[in-house]
């Protein structure tokens, strides 16, 4: 158990450290405004990476889910313009479409034994080119409950605000955990993605498993596509270009292999925080031009993974 | 004074020129610039203007990416009593909650080139074929909207086809060459529009690869005034821009030094010109004028 | 492989480039129309194999990638990299083949990092990659100063929009660098060693396989093939676009791949087969743009075709609908025939 | 009957894995399934188990068709099993596979507690010492078996199938493995046994079952068979088993050419050790499960390399730092692992015999195409490799086949010292004495060979030399008259034997 944590703990280890450096740097890293708006502000983020979790720890990968996002935003937006339905109707048809657009995916990665990567491919084509079907403009939402849900928010010591949004992804990091590592159907992920013939053998109902894991994926990428839509107020099917990439990285510097079969749910929590520390120490420094910002960006992300290799190989070996 | 600046990004000449001019300005008034690139995304100007907030500048500038989703985070920048000034795009937003807008009206510059064009035909049939931006980004939506409202009143100009060129020269060179193709070789063709002047330098180059003249078998008229599209004016090849100064900055920094000095409300939207730029306007001159301001 | 054998190879490509053209025709009947115009070829089929060079360069590469089961996203902002860089030494007055030699260099090195992070780091491809598909264009913009760095160089624009006997250059250069890394990897044992690491790293290892030099180079080749086709991007538009040069071509090239029926789980390979997917996806591009519909629907129409093709030469699907012999003879010879699709 | 088939039909590409086979088990016998490499034994039960599709035939269970569309229906009917090659996931923990599909739980989350505590009940009495919190790949093949076994033994309600589960355990393990058999059948279990070792099918089984080429051959009562008969059902005809004559033991010790390792070992896997190795030598290493013999062969081999030591032959010094040094010095190795360290499963039987003279001549220089042929055609034929042609992928072909594959492999290389991990693990009774005969032939043309065998039997009939490995130390080595099932037993377990290591 504890070897097999080791990612975990050297993931931790290193935001830790990372944070300290920050906090070092600019004192005002550790209010609770910061802290507050790391979780707000990759609530999205956080939400998404625990269905991307799931997805790379079964051996796939979702590259949807960034459309799938900007395709609930803009479909919430124009239904609640549209309809006078309540927007929690909304939310639920919403998350029934993601839903069953993930367990397609699922389906015919699974029925036509195609790579989740072609797939996912089609389906992020498809799923903005649907948002962009909808409205090519973006479509603000004025709905009282978006207000209600926006000024949810526990005003912490400093003026940080613990919001809502960010407790939605903290509890489905914490429903992400108790399904991956409680339930029969957390172990059988495990299984898909230490190999997908002997977990057959061993009795693992692996058409099944394989729809339901990407319906997960798309359900929380539908979750994220609400909170994201209540985090900007509108709908806009240009939004979250290449989330799936971020949610990605997240997920593998939270310690999970993108080869399947090991990765902890929490280690991704760590992982989102560690980008949007990144994305916050930059904003801090404010100096990096467009250009630099990427290189640094590119370049934490490569330190990051460098000192988790290291840290694995000097524990292992000692 | 420490003030904060949420750029875009850096997806074109213009806007790399936004950002220096800002830059150049800022140091021009020994202010202490925090700039953050967002990439494109509007996540990450939240997440920057949060950042600001949580640092406590005394100031922020932005240029929205998208018109909505902005009244939470401006909100709780009006509750820290930060000021905060839109650069170059709109937002939806109540207007309490920012200081000012300085930009231009995008539709005003469609209309502009539509205007022009109406005129350069004087009445002759007119095929044209438009060269949309990204497709959902509000520049495309009102520059095309602009366009339409200013060719309105003449019957004898119509859109025949109109793609997304992404703003980007490739593409719009693609994608003109396909409406080459499709349309008899450009012989039908009168008139190009361009919501940019790079898918419009693009498009040039398809037209003279297709043995066409560009400025004379296909008449071009495009948006934003980059300093390559002067070069296409003096040489011949392009008809008419309108100009989008980057300049945004200067007019920014006014208003809230003003502000910040003594509480002074500047005007709610304060608009560039959009001039129109012709062969006629010595276009090499305005090159020049240009080309080091970091297009 | 025997003429016969590669052509039993590419059918189902071959099946599916002849049914979307014919799709395309149907909007468009003047498809096949190809006259000499202006001492070169002009015509439908001529824009989409010009149009189609960058893809289909990098799909040369991220095949023997793919092929090593590893994947290379970050060739679009290399070929940022390398169309800012030969601009950049345009714009210096080194000239054309200073320019032509530092771009090639330069995607050679991004391809050494690359294989450096996989091959000796151990990282996987995908995050490896990743890394420079973020920074590249950091990198790109660096070189460019932000700006579109435009160039006064017929010599080299000659590369992006030029005519050799009517043939635009660009379609000369994915055809040639085709032939090229076919011969590289057919003639030699390359492409034998390549599968074998791509199949079992670990095996071949112990069976005295250079894997790391090979990963090494395999991602080089990648480099280099975006390196082209960042040339050529920018000799095209005369100038290096550091934003956009190359933005998500890595899909495309990941997708013409892929319908060229290379498996992403690494082992055989066809690159003749992976142009030809190239190939299928800008017909596919090219013949929306010609249709005319409005632009919102492009996305929508792409992805409903390229499900469709998927789908059609999925390897489950043909036995249910009675393509059963042909199904065993591919399974006997993974090498040789896979199925037909669309009949 | 408990479990029979009609007529049941499998094709593959190429070849009738099963043409119209009926078998039939009985509550509480234990039946084996005899058969050549290839004979389709493993495909039987695959079929039987829902993880193939049958062509055509029935399946009934107490006289009832079924038809279990996967492996789960299977198991669901009280059918478990355990594969060819352990098909367990190395991902996960040891408590984890045991009780993957029925962990307990409560409110509906799995209780890791009450999964170890299931996982440890169903491990006893195997006599493994495993931390089961650990994951699986941290333990060797042989541990991983027994997993295997005592979870398909817990899953199997009315059937147990064992395809070839003795392949990689010891004398130890196998006795209580059959002691859990004994056990089941007395409770009326049916059980299917698999094994090429025919010492053990006579133990065990009641009743036996041959098949050769798809086709059933014959059925009987265990005791009235005797070997030399059921070797000549399975082979079709007998098998000419002169014993290999060793007349060259002691003299191959005084010729100059030798590779002489010192001290050479690695920390955490093997203790330093010294070893010569005489031209046309061979060696057998004997140990325990885990004892550090496939590490002492991977530090040989430069697989693992050495952090200590030298190795030196008549030209100088040898680069062993990886496989391609070692191969370029003439060393070959086949591991113990062929499905993961062997074969490349999706090239051709011809390419992965050329392969490693293909690495060593580097890429530049290929092998022309008609010289690929001929090479397998070669070897196909003296090693009698069971396949329809050299195109076929090696991973459709019998484990006992690719280990063929390996094995041209390596002699396509002519190498003069080969190094031999468990070589005739799941071979069958042919084959086995083919190997062994290969083995004679390639030392007579003087190469030098490295048996790894857990079987001493074996060990004893190839090897001048035997070097036993306890606790990852060679404790001794036995030459000539010394060389004796006893003697080797006698050090594998004396704490204190003389110490040449
Ligand atoms: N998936 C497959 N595809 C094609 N051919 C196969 C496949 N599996 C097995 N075969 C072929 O079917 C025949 C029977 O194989 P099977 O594995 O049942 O043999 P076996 O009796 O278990 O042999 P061994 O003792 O070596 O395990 C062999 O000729 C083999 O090559
Ligand atoms: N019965 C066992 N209990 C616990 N650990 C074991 C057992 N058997 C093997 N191991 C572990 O498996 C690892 C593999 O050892 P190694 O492969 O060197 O053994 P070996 O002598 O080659 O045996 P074999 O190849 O026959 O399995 C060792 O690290 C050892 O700790
Ligand atoms: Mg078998
Ligand atoms: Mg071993």
């Amino acid at each position: 158990m504890t070897i097999r944590a080791l990612p975990l703990y050297a993931t931790i280890a290193i935001f830790l450290l990372a944070y300290l450096i920050c906090y070092i740097q600019f004192p005002a890293m550790l209010s609770t405004r910061v802290i507050g708006n790391l979780l707000t502000d990759n609530a999205y983020l956080g939400i998404v990476a625990v269905g991307m979790t799931v997805v790379i720890i079964s051996g796939g990968i979702d590259l949807s889910v960034g459309s799938v996002i900007a395709f609930s935003g803009v479909f919430i937006a124009v239904i609640l313009r549209e309809t006078a339905l309540h927007p929690l109707v909304v939310f639920a048809l919403l998350l029934a479409v993601t839903t069953v657009f993930g367990a397609a995916m699922g389906g015919m990665i699974h029925v036509l034994a195609m790579p989740p990567f072609i797939v996912t491919l089609a389906g992020m084509f498809l799923a903005r080119g649907a948002g962009y079907m909808l409205s090519i403009d973006s479509v603000p939402i004025d709905a009282a409950f978006y207000d209600t849900m926006q000024d949810a928010y526990y005003l912490m010591p400093g003026k940080g605000r613990l919001t809502l949004l960010g407790l939605i992804m903290l509890a489905s990091v914490a429903a992400g955990m108790i399904m991956l590592h409680r339930t029969r159907f957390g172990t059988n992920v495990y299984a898909l993605g230490g190999g997908e013939a002997t977990a057959r053998l061993m009795g693992v109902p692996v058409g099944r498993t394989t729809v339901a894991i990407y319906a997960f994926s798309g359900f929380m990428a539908g979750l994220s596509g609400i909170v994201f839509s209540v985090y900007t107020s509108a709908g806009y099917p240009l939004a979250t270009v290449g989330v799936e990439l971020n949610a990605i990285a997240a997920v593998v510097i939270g310690g999970t292999l993108l080869t399947g079969g090991s990765g902890y749910m929490f280690g991704t929590l760590i992982g989102v925080l560690t980008m949007g520390l990144i994305q916050t120490y930059i904003v801090f420094d404010g100096s990096l031009s467009s250009w630099w910002t990427k290189i640094v960006i590119g370049a934490l992300l490569l330190m990051f993974i460098l000192l988790q290799k290291g840290l694995l190989r000097l524990r292992v070996s000692a | 004074q420490t003030i904060g600046f949420s750029q875009i990004g850096s997806e074109s000449g213009w806007r790399a020129a936004e950002t220096t001019v800002t830059q150049q300005e800022a140091e021009r008034r020994g202010i202490d610039l925090r700039f953050s690139d967002a990439q494109q995304r509007q996540e990450n100007q939240i997440a920057a203007i949060r950042s600001f907030i949580a640092q406590g500048v005394d100031g922020i500038l932005v240029a929205p990416v998208v018109a909505t989703g902005w009244d939470s985070v401006l909100e709780e920048a009006a509750e820290a009593e930060i000021p905060v000034v839109l650069l170059d795009r709109m937002v939806d937003s109540s207007p309490e909650l920012y200081l000012t807008a300085v930009g231009s009206d995008l539709v005003h510059e469609g209309r502009v080139a539509g205007e022009w064009l109406v005129e350069a035909v004087a009445g002759e049939e007119c095929r044209v074929v438009e060269l949309q931006g990204t497709t959902g980004s509000s520049p495309a939506i009102d520059r095309k909207q602009g366009f339409e409202e200013g060719i309105a009143s003449a019957d004898n100009i119509e859109i025949v086809r109109s793609q997304t060129g992404d703003f980007t020269r490739t593409r719009g060179k693609e994608v003109m060459e396909s409406f080459l193709q499709a349309e008899n070789g450009g012989a039908d063709i009168c008139a190009l529009y361009a919501h940019n002047d790079d898918m419009a330098v693009g498009a040039i180059q398809a037209i003279k690869e297709a043995g066409l003249k560009p400025g004379e078998d296909i008449l071009v008229v495009s948006i934003d005034a980059v300093p390559d599209i002067f070069q296409a004016l003096a040489a011949g090849e392009a008809n008419a821009t309108v100009e989008l100064t980057p300049n945004m900055a200067g007019p920014a920094f006014d208003a809230l030094e003003a502000y910040l000095a003594d509480g002074t409300m500047p005007e709610k939207f304060i608009q560039t010109e959009s001039k129109l730029y012709t062969q006629e306007d010595d276009p090499q001159a305005e090159y020049e004028a240009r080309k080091d301001l970091g297009y | 492989m025997t003429g016969a054998r590669v052509l039993r190879r590419v059918a189902p490509q071959l099946l599916t480039l002849g049914a979307v053209i014919l799709l395309v025709s149907v909007y468009f009947p003047d498809f096949y129309q190809i006259v000499y115009a202006n001492d070169r070829l002009v015509g439908i089929p001529i824009d989409v194999v010009k149009r189609g060079a960058p893809v289909a360069l990098l799909a040369i590469g991220m095949t023997l990638v793919i092929a090593t089961r590893g994947i290379d996203l970050s060739v679009g902002a290399v070929m940022a990299i390398c169309g800012a860089t030969a601009a950049w030494s345009i714009d210096q007055g080194f000239g054309l083949w200073a320019a032509l030699g530092l771009a090639g260099a330069a995607g050679l090195v991004c391809g050494l990092w690359n294989g450096i992070l996989v091959a000796f780091f151990g990282i996987q491809p995908i995050v490896a990659t990743l890394i420079l598909m973020v920074a590249g264009r950091g990198v790109a913009q660096l070189i460019t100063g932000g700006t579109i760095l435009t160039f006064d160089n017929e010599a080299f624009a000659f590369l992006g929009s030029g005519a050799v006997f009517g043939v635009p250059v660009p379609t000369l250069a994915w055809i040639l660098t085709g032939i090229l890394f076919g011969l590289l990897v057919r003639r030699t044992a390359l492409g034998l060693l390549i599968e074998s690491i791509g199949i079992n790293l670990r095996a071949s290892t112990l069976t005295g396989i250079n894997s790391r030099v090979l990963l090494l180079a395999v991602y080089m080749g990648s480099g280099f093939c975006a390196a082209l086709a960042g040339i050529i991007a920018t000799a095209d538009i005369r100038g290096a676009d550091a934003n956009n040069a190359g933005l998500w071509l890595e899909l495309d090239a990941i997708l013409a791949v892929v319908i060229g029926g290379n498996s992403l789980l690494g082992g055989r390979f066809s690159i003749l087969a992976s142009l030809l997917g190239a190939m299928i996806i800008q017909t596919i591009n090219t013949g929306i743009l010609l249709a005319g519909f409005p632009p919102e629907f492009n996305l929508v129409i792409k992805a409903v075709l390229v499900i469709i093709i998927l789908v059609l030469q999925s390897p489950r699907l043909l036995p249910r609908l009675g393509f059963i012999r042909l199904r065993r003879e591919r399974d006997e010879k993974p090498s040789g025939t896979p199925v037909e699709a669309g009949k | 009957m408990l479990l029979s088939t009609r007529n049941l039909t499998k094709t593959f590409p190429g070849t009738k894995a099963l043409d119209s086979v009926d078998f039939d088990l009985k509550a509480g016998e234990v039946h084996s399934l005899l058969g050549e490499n290839g004979a389709g034994k493993s495909t039987l039960i695959k079929c039987l188990t829902g993880a193939y599709r049958r062509d055509s035939g029935d399946i009934l269970f107490e006289g009832e068709p079924i038809s279990p569309q996967s492996t789960l229906e299977a198991q669901e009917i009280g059918i478990g099993t355990v594969y060819q090659e352990v098909n367990l996931l190395p991902n996960l923990t040891v408590a984890e596979n045991l009780t993957l599909g029925h962990q307990p739980r409560r409110f509906g989350m799995i209780s890791p507690r009450a999964m170890q505590a299931q996982a440890e009940e169903m491990l006893a009495g195997y006599g493994v010492d495993v931390d089961v919190r650990r994951s699986l790949d941290t333990y060797s093949v042989a541990v991983q078996q027994i997993v295997a076994i005592a979870r398909a033994v817990h899953l199997s309600g009315r059937v147990l199938i064992l395809d070839e589960p003795t392949a990689s355990l010891d004398s130890r393990e196998v006795r209580m493995l059959f002691d859990v058999i004994g056990d089941l059948r007395k409770r009326g279990l049916g059980i299917i046994f698999i094994s090429h070792f025919l010492d053990q099918v006579f133990e065990i089984s009641d009743t036996l079952t041959v098949l050769r080429n798809g086709c059933h051959i014959a059925t009987r009562p265990a005791a009235e068979v005797d070997r030399m008969e059921l070797i000549t059902l399975m082979l079709g005809h007998e098998l000419d088993e002169e014993k290999p004559d060793r007349g060259l033991s002691s003299e191959v010790e005084g010729t100059g050419d030798a590779i002489r390792f010192k001290g050479i070992g690695r920390r955490g896997k093997i203790a330093p050790f010294d070893l010569t190795v005489h031209k046309g030598e061979v060696i057998g290493m004997a140990g325990l499960l885990g004892s550090g013999r496939t590490e002492s062969a991977e530090v040989l081999f430069g697989a693992t390399p050495a952090d200590s030591g030298t190795v030196e032959d008549a030209n100088g010094a040898v680069d062993l730092r990886n496989p391609r040094n070692a191969i370029a010095a003439g060393f070959a190795f086949a591991p113990e692992d062929r499905k993961t360290d062997g074969i490349i499963a999706e090239l051709s039987v011809r390419e992965n015999i050329i392969l490693a003279l293909q690495a060593r001549r580097g890429w530049a220089r290929p092998i022309p195409q008609a010289e690929q042929m001929r090479m397998a055609d070669e070897y196909i034929e003296r090693l009698d490799i069971r396949t329809p042609d050299a195109e076929k992928p090696v991973g459709l072909l019998s484990g006992g086949n690719q280990q063929k594959v390996i094995l041209a492999r390596w002699l396509a290389t002519n190498p003069r010292f080969l190094i031999l991990d468990e070589p005739t693990r799941g071979i069958d009774v042919g084959a086995h004495a083919e190997i062994l005969r290969l083995i004679e032939d390639v030392v007579a043309q003087g190469m030098s060979i490295l048996v790894i065998s857990s079987e001493l039997d074996e060990l004893i009939a190839v090897s001048h030399r035997v070097i036993v490995v306890r606790d990852r130390h060679h404790v001794s080595e036995l030459t000539g008259a010394d060389v004796t099932t006893e003697t080797i037993v006698r050090a594998i377990a004396a704490p204190d034997a003389e110490a040449v290591a």
